[in-house]
């Protein structure tokens, strides 16, 4: 931009330009980087409890001798340490891993990037999310390390087990409000950005729909993830200060009576806890569902089918999220008033799901599909969405609930929204952005072997467990042969361990292809997709203030294959629609 | 008594209420292959007859689909058929319809990490007195041996007999932490919630040995937290009442404490 | 709202100040009021129905006055219309779930 | 250098209000779930106990009412001392600013030195947060208030020695964010007002 003898004085030094940066698309890489490591952290702990599930009781060979004494006696994992892979895994995927890559990395560098904006409303606000974000996550890390390890009562850490577990658990909820606090700043931040910092044409109607998702995601952190730093501070109370919040009275605990005054109840903790985690389910799924849109009519070369609709939908589904929570607790005994009421509510729901789902279907049909690798994972996204989603109906409903709640049955439901649903489309929104934050394209063949590399193995290793679910296996069980119907399904948990290092396999092609191609990828000019939405408008990778020139809007965003048209693309900053607004290369059409 | 085989599917259902869950669980899952098949094969033609390739434009013009309409709407009337139909009324019996309590036998369960202790209220059907601070080694739901009713009373760890055809209600409760106690071949899970007693009930249609789980993560050894379900016929479960009364006790000698130190306060 | 506009006239402004004044009386008098009600030693229900319709009507005065909600744009009117909705939830629904037929054990 | 965000000072022509005043609002939104939670589980906890406060007697007879009343009387006054000083910049009088920012300072500090008080007297007879969940209730509502009053004194100290200097620059700017500090100053006492009956008088 400016010219070099001026750049010596205007040049940020190093820690303010990339460390303590206050530019979105620097936060925004930050998140990404450092939630896509976490998510290798947490993945790597789920890949060292299957070692233990598919050969219980058998030594973990070499990593086994690494891990310590204490984690693993004689290569065997301890049940504690088990537990603690568990809650972690948990806790990493879903609060350090998923929803900063989705809201934090994506939210924060393609919002401000899709509305025409110059950057956050408020970016120092935007520096101090991810600056609360990566400390919570490294306290979280390092409670591997505190006298009677990591937090181990599961990622909803029920109490009173969470109360009388070791000190990992104080840590644990020490971090959590670090996380919460940080997620709380960059809803704040998002919702202020999109409602004010829409440029010029831009109106709702005209939003991508990956911006609207965000809007609907950042109101639901800004109203359920409070109760969960409430509930956060009690366990704390509990815990450091000896109150009796969620503790009844008379509780006897290895034969010795609780010297607490009791009086509490273990139900609030849930219900406070529930009333966060549900909505974070939609924090999870509805970025991915912006992003699968983004790529699908990008890649279709069509408009979105019933756009309007879908973004209907996802504002009724963000604010149904608010009123089902209590269905994760039918099998605490509650009574059949509220039980009919939240299955009544879940049962709700699935409908704007069912119509979100059909509206992706739909826009594929009559479009001209590029099977890009950012496409293939998009592609996936649907059915593997549509097993998820589906499946949460046995579970949603009370009566077949009975059975399966908590099994494994629950474990393939959630995961195959939250794995092959949810980061399938990240995946694909990595592919499909990465171009525009480095200024180089991911490699396709390695693109694709990862693809079709991770769509095979993890149905191995989430189909299967259904199936264990259905013979009643009940999750985190250290060792499920203790049980008869746990050896029925036995030969399973080998097949889904495989899978799952299979998995971890595919995921080094993508490790090897994300440096490669910063070194070696084919360079991109702004526009590589032939996409219409505004982020393509800036340079690749944009600078610092993003637009060269005020962007204008006009017209909606996905207009793909206008009729008369030269392009096959009708970019929304284009005044005359008519392809590309400035010069640039032509890919095709 | 052998063990019972399992499969990949749902286990063999012992219980009389099961048949109906089952039944919800197979029209989920024959709705939800329908719907998935179905929109499989759509998907599928989608992908390949609209594949880019030379030649070949997209329409931009958005299809009017009635029939999505219909599907959607055909989804809505399974899933309130589903909900009000067949998932509620299974529910309601489950929780509030208790079978007559002279005729049930009436079994208190106390759960702690990481055992489940039956308290049986013996010959005379009337539980005797408990108390925390009597909760020990051998005690381990705290049964005050001297209580009138009490001295007859049977306590098991980890066994759960009960007698087939014969209504159970089961009083649920916890000393520690959350568990969930579930038979799957009963159909029955409920949670162990710190501070409520809650009832479950449920009648066995065929005798066998079945096994309890913890179902709720309640520490390290919530794995192996399980006991056996020895449903018994009538005549074996008397038997084993009888074989397993305490011994009649002549004096008081291991008398408890006269003054119960009240729980703790501070 | 006129209000807000800098370029409003200082003087014109002035004249508002007599209803914070106002206000302010008031919620000392309601305190006042609360405060009295309590030594009276109603009986549980009415007292805290009292003492809450007082707080609430304070805490309006407070919203309405102090924080200009009288007088506010309606995006933060539909931002917090949304929030007293989830604030009813998350105040109500975990009680009633949580003793609806409930089994808490009493005494030991 | 530095990006020029849009509307930093001046209102957004659709919504009608600057960045800083949205944002502010939707803080206070989430504060609201906030206290909300923790009222639930005042309720709940409440509700679930045979007798409230659980070892006899009654709120008012545990707690130092007129304490109490005395700190509610400093906040509300507090609150009026905060509108007057966004109003004295509207008129554009910073000295004036200043008097009413320092009274609502010092108010803020006595509010937290009669608190610091009752906390003490508490403590001095051996009522900790463990003595039972009515001090545990009142420990965590009232601390965590207290912590807002901290960051309102904070919030409100900065604005009135080295955050006034913006009035040079940019009047419209600084007046803009004494009137957010009020709002958030203004939800404290408010919440306070819900406090003082829940926990002291009823």
């Amino acid at each position: 931009m400016s010219d070099h003898a001026h750049a010596e004085h205007h040049e940020m030094p190093f820690w303010r330009k990339y460390i303590f940066s206050v530019d979105h698309k620097v936060i925004g890489i930050q998140y990404a980087v450092s939630a896509l490591v976490f998510l290798l952290v947490g993945f790597s702990l789920m890949m060292i409890m299957r070692w233990q599930l598919a050969y219980p009781g058998q030594p973990l060979p070499i990593l086994g001798k690494i891990l310590g004494d204490t984690a693993m006696p004689g290569g065997v994992m301890a049940p504690e340490f088990y537990n603690q892979l568990g809650a972690m895994h948990g806790t990493i995927m879903v609060f350090m891993g998923v929803v900063p890559l989705a809201v934090g990395g994506f939210g924060n560098f393609v919002t401000p990037l899709q509305i025409g904006a110059p950057d956050m409303a408020f970016p120092r606000l935007n520096m101090i999310s991810y600056w609360a974000f990566l400390p919570g996550g490294l306290i979280m890390l390092a409670s591997f390390f505190v006298q009677g390890g990591a937090a181990q009562s599961g990622w909803t850490s029920y109490p009173p087990l969470s109360d009388i577990a070791p000190a990992g658990q104080t840590i644990w909820c020490f971090g959590m409000v670090l996380l919460i606090t940080s997620s709380l700043l960059g809803s704040i931040n998002f919702i202020v950005t999109i409602v004010q910092l829409r440029a010029k044409g831009l109106t709702y109607w005209r939003l991508p729909f990956f911006v609207h998702a965000q809007l609907v995601t950042a109101f639901l952190l800004l109203l359920a993830f409070p109760p969960l730093e409430a509930a956060t501070v009690l366990q704390l109370m509990d815990r450091l200060a000896g109150t009796s919040f969620f503790l009844p009275s008379g509780l006897v605990v290895s034969g010795e009576q609780l010297k607490i005054a009791g009086g509490g109840n273990p139900l609030l903790w849930q219900h406070l806890f529930w009333f966060l985690a549900h909505p974070e389910v939609y924090v999870l799924i509805l970025p991915a569902m912006g992003i699968v849109a983004e790529v699908i009519a990008n890649n279709t070369r069509k408009p979105l089918w019933g756009y309007r609709l879908l973004v209907y939908s996802v504002v009724f589904v963000g604010f149904m999220s608010f009123v089902v929570w209590a269905h994760h607790m039918f099998m605490t005994g509650m009574g059949t008033t509220m039980s009919t009421f939240f299955q009544t509510t879940t049962m709700i729901i699935s409908v704007p799901s069912v119509i979100i789902l059909t509206c992706f279907i739909m826009s594929l049909y009559g479009g001209a599909i590029r099977f890009t690798t950012p496409m293939l994972f998009a592609t996936a996204f649907l059915p593997m969405f549509a097993i998820g989603g589906l499946t949460g109906l046995p579970l949603g409903l009370t009566a077949s609930d009975i059975y399966l709640h908590d099994t494994f049955y629950v474990i393939a439901h959630f995961h195959y929204v939250v794995a092959p649903g949810t980061l399938f489309a990240l995946f694909a929104g990595i592919y499909y952005w990465y171009p525009k934050a480095t200024g180089r394209k991911l490699n396709e063949t390695l693109g694709k072997i990862h693809f079709w590399a991770s769509f095979v193995a993890i149905n191995f290793v989430f189909m299967p467990m259904f199936f264990q679910g259905m013979a009643g296996l009940s999750r985190r069980l250290y060792d499920p042969t203790i049980y008869a119907h746990g050896r029925g399904v036995q030969a399973l948990n080998v097949v889904i361990s495989w899978g799952a290092w299979g998995l971890g396999l595919a995921q080094l092609v993508f490790i090897v292809n994300f440096f490669l191609s910063l070194k070696s990828g084919a360079r991109v000019a702004e526009n590589p997709w032939n996409a219409t939405t505004l982020e393509w408008a800036t340079p690749s990778p944009p600078g610092h203030g993003n637009f060269l020139t005020e962007p204008v809007v006009y017209r909606e965003p996905y207009e793909y294959s206008v009729p008369g048209k030269a392009n096959d693309f009708s970019p929304q900053f284009s005044p005359e629609g008519d392809g590309p607004a400035r010069p640039q290369p032509r890919g095709g059409a | 008594m052998d063990e019972t085989k399992y499969g990949w599917w749902l286990p063999v259902d012992v219980s009389t209420h099961g048949a109906k869950i089952d039944q919800l669980i197979a029209v989920l899952h024959w709705f939800m292959l329908l719907l998935f098949v179905g929109w499989g094969i759509f998907f599928v033609y989608c992908l390949w007859q609209y594949r880019a390739r030379p030649g070949h434009l997209a329409i931009y013009a958005p299809v009017k689909a009635i029939a999505t309409k219909y599907i959607e709407a055909f989804v809505v009337v399974v899933e309130v058929f589903l909900l009000f139909g067949l998932s509620t009324p299974v529910w309601l019996a489950y929780k509030s319809q208790p079978p007559d309590e002279s005729k049930a036998l009436h079994v208190r369960l106390v759960a702690e990490q990481f055992a489940w202790n039956f308290h049986y209220a013996g010959k005379d059907r009337k539980f005797g007195r408990t108390d925390l601070a009597l909760i020990g080694g051998d005690n381990p739901v705290g049964l005050d041996p001297d209580s009138a009713e009490g001295k007859d009373d049977i306590v098991t760890v980890n066994q759960f007999h009960f007698p087939v055809h014969t209504p159970v209600i089961l009083d649920i409760s916890t000393k520690d932490v959350i568990h969930s106690f579930n038979i799957p071949v009963l159909r029955v899970k409920q949670d162990t919630i710190p501070g409520q007693r809650i009832p479950v009930w449920f009648e066995a249609t065929d005798t066998g040995h079945f096994e309890l789980g913890c179902a709720q993560l309640c520490g390290l050894g919530h794995y192996r937290m399980r006991a056996d379900v020895l449903i018994d016929t009538p005549e074996d479960f008397a038997k084993w009442e009888q074989e397993n009364a305490p011994p009649p006790q002549e004096a008081p000698a291991a008398a408890a404490p006269e003054n119960h130190p009240a729980p703790e306060k501070k | 709202m006129a209000e807000h506009a800098q370029s409003e006239n200082p003087e014109e402004f002035k004249k508002h100040l007599g209803r914070y004044y106002v206000v302010f009386v008031a919620l000392l008098c309601l305190t006042a009021i609360t405060v009295g009600v309590s030594y009276l030693k109603l009986n549980r229900p009415l007292a805290i129905a009292v003492a809450l319709i007082i707080a609430t009507v304070k805490a309006g005065m407070v919203a309405a006055v102090f924080m200009h909600l009288i007088s506010e744009k309606k995006v933060i009117y539909a931002v917090l219309v949304l929030t007293a909705l989830f604030f009813a939830l998350v105040l109500l629904i975990p009680s009633f779930t949580a003793y609806e037929g409930h089994h808490i054990i009493t005494g030991t | 250098m530095e990006t020029a965000i849009p509307h930093l000072v001046e209102p957004h022509p659709v919504t009608g209000i600057p960045n800083g005043k949205f944002g502010i609002w939707l803080f206070l939104a989430s504060e609201v779930m906030l206290f909300g939670a923790l009222f639930s589980s005042y309720v709940l906890i409440r509700v679930g106990a045979p007798h409230w406060p659980p070892e006899g007697g009654l709120s008012s007879e545990v707690l130092n009412v007129p304490l109490g009343t005395f700190n509610t009387a400093v906040l509300i006054t507090s609150s009026i001392t905060m509108v007057l000083a966004w109003a004295s910049c509207k008129m554009g009088s910073l000295p004036k600013f200043k008097l009413w920012m320092a009274a609502t300072v010092g108010l803020a500090l006595v509010f937290l030195v009669v608190k610091y008080f009752e906390y003490s007297d508490k403590f001095h007879h051996g009522h900790f947060p463990s003595h039972d969940n009515f001090y545990g209730i009142y420990f965590v509502l009232t601390g965590l208030h207290g912590l807002h009053i901290v960051g309102g004194i904070v919030v409100n100290t900065y604005l009135l020695t080295f955050g006034s200097k913006l009035w040079n620059v940019d009047r419209e700017w600084f007046t803009n964010r004494v009137e957010n500090a009020g709002l958030y100053w203004h939800f404290v006492d408010l919440v306070w007002i819900f406090l003082f009956p829940s926990l002291y008088l009823l």
